[in-house]
C-alpha cells in the first residue's frame, strides 16, 4: 500500500529525481500505471531512464541502457537539480522529524555513533532545490522522532515560513508516505500532520507509531484501497527484478 | 603522458604512502583491481576522496591503509552498511580514521572546481544541514551581484586519480561509456591519473554519452579485465549483486574480513589470479553444501 | 515541454520585444533561419547575447533589433570586420548599440553558471585586462578557504535561447553533434528554448561527443533544413566562406545591406524562400558578369 | 619566414591551444614538420586535431572530424586552459606593447574609437593560464606600439615580476615572431628585446617597424633560413588551403 500510495502522488509528465529504493520501487510503479510520461531521473545521471526491473543500486546498466541520454554526475547536480529543472525530489529516510526534516547520517552522537548510516548521498541538494519533495518510509517512533540526532536534508527545519526565509528555491517536503497513511504539512506551521490512514490501518496506530505527539487533520480521510491494475503492476515489477537480480 | 603499464609497476610509481587518491566511479568501473593493488604494495596513509566509498574503501580501509576518508554516502548499495567502514569510526579499528563527510553535490562540485583549477566551489547546498557543524569544510560567500550567500567548498585536488574504463588506444586515450560519474572532473583535478581498461582497441570509437580523456592528461593504463568487479563495465560485464551481499557477512567480523583479504587477495599476484582464488573457494563451498 | 511548429509561430509565440536572447552555436550550427524570422516579425529592443556576433547578429544589429550587445569576440571570422556592428557602435546606425563587452572563457563560465542555477561565476580572469574598466561587469571574490582572489561574473540567464540542431525526434529529444559550443549551457540557463533542426528522426542515435537535450527543457522544435547557413551542420552542410566573403561588401554600406536585407529576407516568407532568392540573384549576376 | 620561425618554436608533443590566422598556420605547420605530437586545441572544442587544410573559421568542420576528442566551449575553458593543462598558447595581436601586453579590442578611445578590432575572445585567459605564451604578428611602428590604447590581454604588464606579484599561473609571452625577427623579454626587466633577424632582413629594420625604441639583445644572431623541407610543408599546407577553401 505504501508504495501504491506514493506512486499515486507522481503526477504523469513529472520531472522526478529519484532516490533508491523505496522511491525507486514508488517511481517505477507510477510509470508502468498512471504516469507512462513521468520523468526519470537517478543522481548518477540517466536522465528519462524506463527501467523494466527495480535497480539494486543507483547506477545499475538497466538505468543507463534504457535512459534517453546520460550525463555526468556534476551535470545533474549543477545543470538538472540546482539549476531548478526538477520537479519532484523523491527520499527515502532513516528519521524524520514533525517539520519533515530527514536524519540519514548517524543514530547518537556524530562522534561515537550509536548506528553510523550512510550519509547524505544527494539528498541534501535534492531537498533544498527540487520543486516538492515526498517522502516514503516505515513509520515507527525511532523513525518518526520528536528530536533528530543530526539534519542530514532540511525540510521545514524550523516549520512557519523558515524556507523561504533561508531562500531555499523549492517548497520542501508536501507529503511523507508511510505504510500507515500519509502525513502532509499543515498549511502555516508546516507541522506534518495526518491526512490519510491506508485501508486496514488506524488513527491510533498512525499516533503510536509516531515518536511526537501526532495530530490529525481535520479533514483526515481514508487512502483509496490498492485496485487491482495498481497491485498487479507491483507483482510484476518486484517479479521481473527478483529474477533479474537473482540470475546475476 | 600516458603509458603502457602494469597495474603493478603503475601503482608502485605513481601512489605514493601519504597520497590524497580519489578512485572513483559510482557503481559502474569501480576500480577494485587498482584497490587491490594498492592492498598488496602495502601503502600507507593514504587520504581516501571518493563520493560513495563502497566495498573498495571498505576493504582499503580495514587493511589499514587510509589515514583521512572524504566522501558522501557511504553503504554497501543495496544491502547495507560498510562494516570495515563502521568498524573504524566507531572503534578506531585496524587504526583511526578521520572522516571529512560532506554532500554529492558539493564533492561533484568540488572535483569540477579541482578540473577547472579553482580553490574552491559554489553551490546552493547545506541550508539547515548539520554536516558543516561535524567537520565538512563548508564556508559562505557572498554573490558580489545579487547579494545572495552560497556554499562555499574546497576543491577536491587528489595527487592521484584511479579509474576503470572500457577502451584505451595504444596511445593512451582511453573511452568509456555508460555511467561516466565524476571520473573525467577525478582525472582532470588530479597531478598524476592510473587507467585500468577492459580492452587495448586499435581505434576509439565513441558512442552514445562517451568521455574521451586524451592520452597527455594520463600516466599510465593498464590492462585489467574485469578490473572493475564487483561492480561493472558496460558492454562487457553486469553487476554482481550476489557478491555485494555476499560481501555484509565477509566483512561483518575482523577475522573472517582479515583471513579473506589474506587469502584471495595478499597471497595473490594480480587481480585474475584473486578472481581465480575466489571462484575456486566458491566452487568447494558449493562440494561442501 | 517541446512542442513541434513553425519557426515563424515559435519566434512570434516565444520571444517578446525587451528579451534577452541567446543564439548560439560556435562557428557551427549558427541558428541563422531563427535569426532572420526575428527580423521578420520585427522584434526590438533586444538584449542579444552571443560569444560569436557573427553574420547573425550584424544582421539583426543593423535591422535594429537589438537594444544591448553581450558578447566577447565580434568579427567575420577568417574575413574582417562587422560592418553592421561598428557602424552601430561607431555612429549609432540605426540605433544607439549598448555594448557588455566579455571575454570567452567569462561569457562561457557565465552560461554555466545560468544553466547551474548560480547568481555568479567564479574564474581566473581578467587579470591585468582592460575590460573591467569599460563596463564588463566584472567583480572580485575571494577564496574562502585560500585567500586568492578571483574574478566573479554575473551568470547569464537569457529569457530565451535559440540553437541549431541536427536531429530532433517526434517527442523534441534533440541530438547535435561535432562542434557544439555553450548551446547546451544556453538552453539549460534559459526559461524558454527554441531549437531549429536539420531533421526529424524516428529515434536519436547519438555518436561521438553528442549532446541531448531532453524534450521537457525545449518549448519549440522546428525542421529547417540548412537553418544554420551559412554556418554549416556536421554531417549535412559545410560552411559557407564564399558567403562569409560575399558578406563583406553586402554589409558594407548601409544602403546596400538595407536594400539585400529587404529583398531578401524582409520579402520571403521563411529560410527556404530566403536561399531560393539569394540563389536566384547569383546566377543572375553570373550571368550578367 | 614568420610562420616558419614561429613553428619551429613549438616544440613536439607540447600541448598548445592555437588562435586562429597566423598561429593557426605555424602549429599546423609544425606539426607537418618537427612536431608531428604536437596536440592541437581550438577554443571552439576540438582537442588533438590534425587538419590537413588551415582553418578558415575557429570552428570548421575539418577540426572536428579530425580531433582525437571535441568538448564543449565551457570544458575547453575550464577543464583544459584554467585547469592548467596547456603548456602553450599561441595568439595574435593588433597591437602589442614592449612587454608583451596585447590589444585586439580597440584603436583609439573605447567609447569612440578609431578602429574597433573583434576583441578579447579567448586571448586574456589563455594569456593568463596557459604554460606559456608565443606571439606572432607583422611588425610595423603602428602594430608594436610604445603604449597600448587598450589593453586586452596581460603579458608582462609592467615588467619584471609583475605576473608572479599578479599571481597568474603561466609564464606569459616568451617569444614574439614577426616578419622581421623574433623579439624576447629580457630576463628582470622582461622588456621584449631583439634576439634573432631573419634572413635579408636587419636589425635597423625591426628598430624602425618598433614604436618603441628597441632594444638588441648582446648575443642578438639570425634566424636560420628556412629549410627546403619546412617550405614545401609551408606551400603543400597553402595549396591544400587554397583548393579546399575555394571549393566550398
Amino acid at each position: 500500500m505504501m508504495t501504491v500510495a506514493a506512486a499515486r502522488l507522481l503526477e504523469n509528465g513529472a520531472i522526478c529525481f529519484v532516490g533508491i529504493g523505496l522511491p525507486s520501487a514508488a517511481a517505477n510503479l507510477a510509470r508502468a500505471t498512471h504516469a507512462p510520461e513521468v520523468v526519470l531521473i537517478y543522481e548518477s545521471g540517466p536522465i528519462g531512464t524506463k527501467p523494466e526491473v527495480l535497480p539494486l543500486s543507483i547506477g545499475d546498466g538497466e538505468l543507463a541502457e534504457t535512459a534517453d541520454t546520460v550525463v555526468s554526475t556534476p551535470e545533474i547536480f549543477r545543470y538538472y537539480l540546482q539549476g531548478g529543472r526538477i520537479d519532484v525530489g523523491f527520499l527515502g529516510a532513516a528519521q524524520l522529524d514533525r517539520f519533515g526534516n530527514i536524519n540519514t547520517t548517524v543514530i547518537g552522537d556524530y562522534a561515537a555513533p550509536r548506528v553510523r548510516l550512510p550519509g547524505a548521498g544527494g539528498a541534501p541538494e535534492i531537498a533544498a532545490c527540487a520543486g516538492e519533495v515526498l517522502i516514503i518510509l516505515r513509520q515507527s517512533p525511532r523513525a518518526l522522532v520528536e528530536r533528530l540526532d543530526f539534519i542530514t536534508s532540511a525540510g521545514h527545519l524550523e516549520g512557519g515560513d523558515w524556507r523561504a526565509r533561508a531562500g531555499l528555491p523549492g517548497k520542501g517536503p508536501t507529503a511523507v508516505i508511510t505504510d500507515l497513511g500519509i502525513l502532509r504539512p499543515e498549511p502555516g506551521t508546516q507541522e506534518l500532520v495526518l491526512t490519510s490512514v491506508h485501508p486496514g490501518a488506524t488513527r491510533s496506530e498512525a499516533e503510536a507509531a509516531t515518536g511526537w505527539p501526532l495530530r490529525i487533520a481535520a479533514d483526515c480521510g481514508e487512502t483509496p484501497a490498492p485496485r487491482p491494475h495498481e497491485l498487479a503492476a507491483l507483482r510484476d515489477l518486484h517479479e521481473r527484478t527478483a529474477r533479474a537480480h537473482s540470475a546475476a | 603522458m600516458a603509458e603502457l603499464t602494469t597495474l603493478k609497476e603503475a601503482v608502485e610509481y605513481l601512489i605514493h604512502d601519504g597520497d590524497t587518491v580519489a578512485m572513483e566511479g559510482f557503481t559502474h568501473l569501480i576500480p577494485q583491481a587498482a584497490g587491490h593493488e594498492v592492498m598488496r604494495a602495502g601503502k600507507r596513509d593514504l587520504v581516501a576522496v571518493r563520493m560513495t566509498p563502497d566495498l573498495i574503501y571498505d576493504q582499503l580501509i580495514g587493511m589499514g591503509c587510509v589515514r583521512k576518508l572524504v566522501f558522501s554516502w557511504g553503504g554497501n548499495p543495496g544491502v547495507g552498511s560498510l562494516h570495515r567502514f563502521r568498524d573504524a569510526v566507531e572503534n578506531g579499528w585496524p587504526s583511526a580514521l578521520e572522516i571529512e563527510e560532506r554532500s554529492h553535490a558539493d564533492l561533484a562540485n568540488a572535483y569540477v572546481a579541482g578540473a577547472s583549477g579553482l580553490p574552491f566551489a559554489v553551490l546552493r547546498g547545506y541550508v539547515g544541514c548539520d554536516l558543516p557543524k561535524h567537520g565538512a569544510p563548508i564556508k559562505s560567500v557572498t554573490c558580489p551581484f545579487t547579494g545572495e550567500a552560497l556554499a562555499a567548498v574546497p576543491a577536491v585536488r587528489p595527487d592521484v586519480a584511479v579509474i576503470h574504463a572500457q577502451h584505451a588506444d595504444r596511445k593512451g586515450n582511453v573511452l568509456m561509456w555508460g555511467i561516466v560519474g565524476v571520473q573525467k572532473e577525478a582525472v582532470l583535478a588530479a597531478k598524476r591519473a592510473i587507467v585500468t581498461v577492459e580492452e587495448i582497441v586499435e581505434a576509439l570509437q565513441p558512442g552514445a554519452n562517451a568521455v574521451v580523456l586524451p592520452h597527455w592528461v594520463i600516466d599510465a593504463v593498464c590492462l585489467v579485465p574485469g578490473g572493475c568487479h564487483p561492480s561493472y563495465a558496460q558492454g562487457y560485464s553486469r553487476r554482481d549483486n550476489v557478491f555485494y551481499k555476499a560481501w555484509e557477512p565477509i566483512s561483518r567480523e575482523r577475522e573472517r574480513f582479515s583471513e579473506w583479504m589474506e587469502r584471495h587477495v595478499l597471497s595473490t599476484e594480480n587481480f585474475a589470479d584473486y578472481r581465480r582464488s575466489v571462484a575456486a573457494e566458491q566452487v568447494q563451498e558449493a562440494a561442501g553444501a
